[in-house]
């Protein structure tokens, strides 16, 4: 039994198409982040699991019943908006407990959640102000209190940390974390923020374009993004993307960049599909973190790159090297110092490299 | 010299709007209340005679009349004006088909003077021309309509004029007020389980508070002022039934020559809206003030 | 850690609601439909009179429709019968009317625009009391204050001209436009006005190339506002005008009031709706963007 | 053909002068057909005379909008040349100041006033208590006690015009009783008072109503006389339709011409609707006086001169009072207007039946006692009073008001606007 099932869900407004042939499963107690760049189609695939939009094509299981068709208020979910959406003209209290009282829950029944939820998210002293009165972290513990008190089968969140200062975000990012640890609820979660994403999911959904385009834990999707579309939209800075070709020789293949005297061969690559790869056009991709200043495995690859410029950013630097006049991007330790515009030594983990199809775009 | 004109400037540029104001609103208000406590009778007489025209004033069988009328009217008035605007822009809301077309036929009437549409409105409601003859002519022979000519009944078709034309405007102003919600309070609030109706009454109703008071002021001082309703409906008849304060005032000052009466009711009407007014401007300059 | 819903249970849900929303839809049309006859009825008459000959009128009902386009009503109460004495006839004081509407309706609302952006960006110690003094200005019962009004118009030697009903009307218009501007330009950040300034703009400038460029919307209400109410007045036109320079409420009015024993009723509701087309496009047309108007800003009120 | 030609003549000379030449400026509210075909008369006359004529029309209620313009000219100094002023309100403008005698005066002595007028109605038009210059002009005599019938109507149900209240009563009954609605009535302030007025110095008789709505005496307006006037009032009301509050008067005129009502009480002005309507008196209608032993209410229209430091202004108002008195314009203008010359010695040849009757009653009325001023037009009593009358007669005909009720209503309400 999957908790919420999606199966080939398409959405329209008027003649834009919104989500197409969307499919998608969440097992019980499971963290999904439906991560991508704003207009992806992500927050209306979550207000159509709400039941907040209307479905055109496909269908939206929870539990395995299919609830297409039923109201946001019968399908056993909560959901935190990005604004919070507190009742402006009732207190914390009343905002709390208002789903229960809709859904003609007993008083003593109200009284036993409320107590519990608001001591645990430490609002307890908050209860007879108005939203107006409350400081953004505060709102945004209402609001997930309000959601809390309902003891949904899943939970919604649409940005729900957007609107918090940077420092009070990663606050309150940790606590959704623990709050899922200890609950264990099916949440789903949507964000444009690739470290919400990466630090609370346990599947993340990346989308583009109303397709998602992977579906996987946060190590797959960053060790083996599926697309270039993935590759590039996460890791900071994002991954290097070189055009180059592949060639096959006996059994040996390597890949040269464009306009580059040197290639790089490539030994341990899992291929998915290994016909035909000699002189196929290819994007050779590798993580900023993954060039090092000094060789750390016996595979690393070995070559000398001009450093065209350098960010120093604290702990760490990058420096942007010229490979065959392609900008490649590499993250160092600031304690190493090295001189522009001159050549020098790096080292490429061969291990964590990823080949993409220039044409299709995807793994290969 | 340049210097000091920049500085005031700003207060330069208020003071066409201040002197105008000054002169014109408050200067004639008190010159109104001089002439209140005057004996004027065709004309304005500047000689001082005492509160006597307060005294005739709320002695007159008519001035009391008009009070009534205007207290039964202004609570009629402001509950449908109200009750309507609210039905109508909570429905207009909906995502209806054709809304603009709806709306622009709820907002007309507040385009046309009374002059304009008085003439319709006591043809439709005079009982040998308007509703009823239709209703007689089409075989109800029974049907009888007769608000207009039925003393008791006459100032209810002055509301239901009234009403049709400034309901629309109430509309627009919630219609406005609930577009300017967000939208994601009404989605917390479905999931919540409201349905639609508690959606608008326990949630976005309670939050128009703005809206209600701005409706309540501008319903309020239109009552008070109304007048053109009056003169095109009833002429305050049958016999004094509809008389209200304005048309009392009028008729004092220009048909009965009895200005220094006139201005006595005036200065009543003044007194009504400030008792009105002023605890809303305040309550107003003291939210304004506190964020 | 909670029931879960029975899939026939679920069912029924879809159902319910179902059945619940096309009930609702429906009731929802019939009382917007219902209201907008009970809105659009006195104009339908208002029409089909018009239009009907005077044989007609007595012969139909209310709701009949005419039985073809007959402007002759039309016609007269626009141009006159063409005799010559009591031939009141709207032509002429439509002019008039457009002649104080327009330069009122500009002065109003350029000084209110001009109040606003002082009581908002150019804030001063007791600014709110000057704001709350202008507005109370809202509030005067017009009747009571003919007497002092004649008499400084008087003064002025401007009794009886259009210019005197420009200045009357401009007056009485600026505490509504101040308070449409005001809680316009509230909402507009100050940073605009700080920016502006560190740019090296001054007071005029950042009135006229900054804050009037996006005050449409707010323009817009207050200009409906203002022709409407200056449009239909009739007290001050009655007043302080007269004859051939009266506005067209007036004209209007001795048109209506002034037949022989026929009531022309046909004629009457052509000159109420002659007179009230001006507003009536204005409303139509800009109707859309008052309701926008007035979210962006005036509601707040 | 001789005076077009003087017209063009004096046009063409005064072409060039005209912004010289007498200038006046009138406010009236004289815009129904007859009235205004009437004043167009008094209009023509005076371009033809190279005057400038500022026409200032006010319309509506009866004169309370034309009000409203004219106090707001004369507390803003600048009055229209003349107005449509008259009985003793003329008097209360004098008290303010704001009448000039001594503009017009001279022309009255010059023309010699006092001659062509009768002293009592003379004595109207003149300031200063009604003893000193005149002040005013007037232009007719209306009489108000007339009762409008409609004679194929009448013919019908075999009625003749009634000669007492109660034959006027079993009149409308037997109108009723025919599905005709008997009495035309328009239900507003001043029509309900036009009717009393009718009815009380026909059942109360002349010294009642001078004592009571000339004199205003208490113990008169109390008496049980006027309850009998009142019950008269509700008997009356009964006999009018269910459109009828608000109605304007001509309106109801109309449903005479037309028989869907068999008659109307109203001033002489409602002939002018029925001429309007190609209607004979005497073939088409009855015009006759409502029952009362040869009485007869009179309202005359005057106009008031106001002063004015223009010497043009000055002119024109002469130029007006003289052209307004002259024997052309009285009997142009009536024959219009449906009243009689004020001035005596206009030959009333041209006048139909109802003038004729009208002109002969008002001799015979004077004679006996009978010629009483109309309080509801403003004849009898000034504003103030009026409207404290009128307030009472109106509420009691459009309520279930007892007749007692409300003559007590009316002695209170006199006596608190004394």
């Amino acid at each position: 039994m999957k908790t919420l099932k999606i199966e080939e869900l398409s959405k329209n407004f008027g003649t834009t198409e919104v989500l197409k042939k969307i499919n998608l499963e969440i097992d019980e107690g499971n963290f999904l982040v439906l991560l991508g760049p704003s207009g992806c189609g992500k927050s209306t695939l979550l207000n159509i699991i709400a039941g907040l939009e209307t479905i055109n094509e496909g269908n939206v299981f929870i539990d395995d019943y299919n609830v297409s068709k039923v109201e946001p208020k019968d399908r056993n979910i909560a959901m935190v908006f990005q604004s919070y959406a507190l009742y402006p003209s009732m207190n914390v209290k009343e905002n709390m407990v208002f789903g229960l009282k809709q859904a003609k829950t007993s008083k003593e029944k109200i009284e036993e959640q409320l107590t519990k939820v608001s001591s645990f998210l430490q609002v307890d002293e908050l209860l007879n102000r108005k939203p107006s009165q409350l400081s953004g972290g505060q709102r945004q513990r209402v609001a997930i209190g309000r959601a809390l008190v309902r003891e949904p089968r899943i939970f919604l969140f649409d940005e729900p940390l957007s609107n918090l200062d940077a420092k009070l975000r990663v606050e309150m990012r940790r606590e959704i974390k623990k709050l899922h640890q200890k609950l264990k609820t099916t949440v789903v979660y949507v964000t444009h923020d690739q470290t919400e994403a990466m630090s609370l999911g346990t599947k993340i959904a990346i989308m583009n374009h109303g397709v998602i385009q992977q579906n996987e834990s946060p190590e797959i999707i960053y060790n083996k993004p599926s697309n270039t579309f993935v590759a590039d939209f996460i890791g900071s800075p994002s991954m290097n993307l070189i055009k180059g070709k592949l060639n096959e020789n006996s059994d040996k293949i390597s890949f040269t960049a464009e306009g580059a005297n040197f290639d790089i061969p490539i030994n341990s690559y899992d291929f998915n599909n290994t016909s035909e790869l000699n002189n196929k056009e290819v994007y050779f991709g590798i993580r900023p973190e993954h060039i090092y200043f000094k060789k750390s495995n016996e595979g690393d690859f070995e070559v000398n790159l001009r450093a065209d410029l350098s960010e120093y950013i604290g702990h760490e630097q990058i420096m942007t090297f010229d490979l065959a006049n392609q900008e490649l991007l590499a993250k160092f330790p600031s304690t190493i110092k090295i001189e522009l515009n001159k050549e020098t030594k790096l080292y490429f983990d061969l291990t964590q490299v990823s080949l993409f199809d220039s044409i299709t775009q995807e793994r290969l | 010299m340049f210097k000091w004109l920049e500085k005031n400037l700003p207060k330069i540029v208020l003071a066409p709007a201040v002197g105008l104001i000054s002169w014109f609103v408050y200067g004639f208000v008190l010159w109104t209340l001089y002439i209140s406590f005057t004996n004027s009778k065709i004309l304005p007489k500047y000689e001082l005679w005492g509160v006597g025209q307060y005294v005739k004033l709320w002695a007159s069988r008519k001035w009391l009349i008009s009070v009534d009328n205007l207290l039964v009217f202004t609570a009629l008035f402001l509950i449908f004006c109200i009750v309507i605007g609210i039905i109508l822009a909570i429905f207009l809301d909906q995502k209806i088909r054709a809304e603009g077309v709806l709306r622009t036929i709820y907002l007309y009437p507040m385009a046309l003077s009374f002059i304009v549409t008085g003439t319709a409105w006591k043809w439709i409601l005079n009982p040998s021309l308007g509703i009823q003859k239709m209703f007689i002519d089409w075989g109800f022979e029974n049907f009888t309509f007769n608000w207009l000519v039925d003393r008791e009944m006459a100032i209810y078709t002055i509301v239901i004029a009234g009403v049709w034309q400034s309901a629309g405007f109430v509309m627009a102003l919630f219609l406005a007020g609930l577009r300017s919600v967000e939208d994601e309070i009404v989605k917390a609030a479905k999931i919540d389980g409201a349905g639609l109706f508690t959606v608008y009454w326990k949630i976005l109703i309670p939050m128009m508070r703005p809206v209600f008071f701005t409706s309540f002021v501008i319903l309020v001082h239109i009552s008070i002022k109304s007048y053109d309703l009056i003169v095109a409906l009833t002429q305050g008849g049958p016999g004094i039934s509809t008389t209200m304060p304005a048309l009392f005032m009028t008729q004092a000052a220009f048909h009965k020559s009895q200005v220094g009466l006139s201005a006595a009711s005036a200065m009543m009407m003044f007194m009504a809206v400030a008792a009105v007014i002023i605890p809303y401007l305040y309550s107003e300059l003291r939210r304004e003030n506190a964020s | 850690m909670q029931a879960k819903t029975s899939s026939s249970n679920y069912k029924q849900l879809e159902q319910k609601s179902r059945y619940t929303n096309i009930f609702l839809r429906w009731f929802l049309y019939f009382v917007l439909i219902l209201f907008a006859s009970y809105f659009i009825f006195p104009l339908y008459v208002m029409v089909v009179t018009s239009l009907k000959t005077m044989e007609e009128i007595r012969q139909g009902t209310l709701l009949t429709w005419p039985s073809g386009l007959n402007f002759d009503a039309w016609a007269v109460a626009w141009g006159g019968r063409g005799y010559g004495a009591g031939d009141t006839f709207l032509k002429p004081y439509f002019w008039n009317s457009l002649k104080m509407v327009i330069p009122a309706v500009f002065f109003s609302t350029f000084i209110g625009a001009m109040t606003g952006y002082v009581l908002t960006k150019w804030r001063f110690k007791g600014d709110s009391w000057v704001f709350l003094f202008l507005l109370f200005g809202c509030f005067i019962p017009f009747q009571a204050i003919l007497l002092p009004m004649a008499r400084t118009l008087g003064a002025l030697g401007i009794s009886n001209s259009i210019i005197g009903l420009v200045l009357v009307h401009t007056v009485y218009g600026i505490p509504f436009t101040t308070l449409f501007f005001r809680n316009y330009y509230v909402s507009i950040p100050t940073e605009l006005v700080k920016a502006a300034r560190i740019d090296g703009a001054g007071f005029f400038k950042i009135f006229f190339k900054i804050l009037l460029p996006i005050s449409a919307p707010i323009i817009v209400v207050t200009v409906i506002w203002q022709f409407t109410q200056i449009w239909n007045d009739f007290l001050f036109g009655s007043t302080f005008s007269f004859g051939e320079a009266a506005p067209i409420q007036v004209a209007l009015n001795n048109m209506v009031l002034s037949s022989t024993s026929v009531k022309e009723y046909n004629v009457d509701m052509a000159s109420a709706i002659i007179a009230g087309i001006p507003t009536l496009i204005v409303y139509v047309l800009a109707g859309k963007y008052f309701i926008r108007g007035l979210t962006s800003g005036a509601v707040k009120g | 053909m001789k005076k077009i030609i003087i017209a063009l003549i004096t046009l063409a000379f005064t072409s060039t002068s005209s912004i010289a030449g007498p200038k006046i400026e009138v406010l009236h509210w004289w815009t129904s057909g007859g009235e205004a075909a009437a004043l167009k008369v008094l209009k023509d006359d005076f371009a033809a005379n190279g005057g400038e004529w500022l026409d200032m029309p006010v319309t509506g209620g009866g004169g309370d909008a034309a009000n409203v313009a004219l106090k707001a000219r004369i507390v803003a100094g600048d009055p229209p040349s003349a107005s449509q002023i008259k009985g003793p309100t003329i008097q209360e403008y004098d008290q303010e100041g704001v009448v000039a005698p001594y503009n017009i005066d001279s022309v009255a002595q010059s023309e010699g006033w006092d001659n062509l007028l009768d002293p009592m109605i003379a004595a109207i038009h003149k300031c200063e208590n009604n003893s000193g210059p005149y002040c005013a002009a007037p232009v007719n005599i209306h009489r108000i006690d007339w009762m409008w019938a409609n004679k194929a109507v009448f013919d019908a149900n075999g009625i003749s015009v009634p000669t007492t209240w109660d034959e006027l009563n079993a009149a409308a009954d037997k109108l009723q009783a025919a599905g005709i609605i008997p009495f035309a009535h328009g239900g507003q302030a001043w029509q309900d008072a036009t009717v009393f007025e009718a009815v009380a110095m026909g059942i109360g008789g002349n010294n009642y109503y001078k004592n009571c709505y000339v004199d205003l005496k208490e113990n008169c307006l109390r008496s049980e006389t006027t309850v009998k006037v009142f019950d008269q009032m509700r008997k009356l009301q009964g006999y009018t339709d269910e459109g009828s509050p608000g109605r304007d008067w001509n309106v109801a005129t109309g449903m005479v011409i037309e028989g869907k009502a068999g008659f109307q009480i109203m001033g002489d002005w409602a002939k002018g609707e029925f001429t309007a309507a190609g209607k004979t008196p005497g073939v088409d209608y009855y015009c006759a006086a409502t029952p009362s032993n040869n009485g007869y209410l009179y309202n005359v229209d005057s106009f008031i001169f106001y002063k004015s430091s223009d010497p043009d202004k000055q002119a024109g108002q002469k130029l007006l009072a003289k052209l307004m008195m002259g024997k052309n314009f009285q009997k142009v203008f009536n024959l219009y207007k449906g009243s009689i010359p004020a001035r005596l010695d206009v030959s009333m040849d041209e006048f139909d039946k109802c003038a004729k009757t009208s002109n002969a009653d008002i001799k015979t009325a004077g004679a006996k006692g009978g010629l009483v001023p109309s309080f509801a037009h403003g004849m009898a009593q000034g504003n103030t009073m009026k409207a404290a009358l009128q307030d009472i007669i109106t509420e009691h005909f459009n309520s279930d008001m007892s007749s007692v009720d409300a003559a007590n209503a009316l002695a209170d309400s006199v006596l608190a606007n004394m």
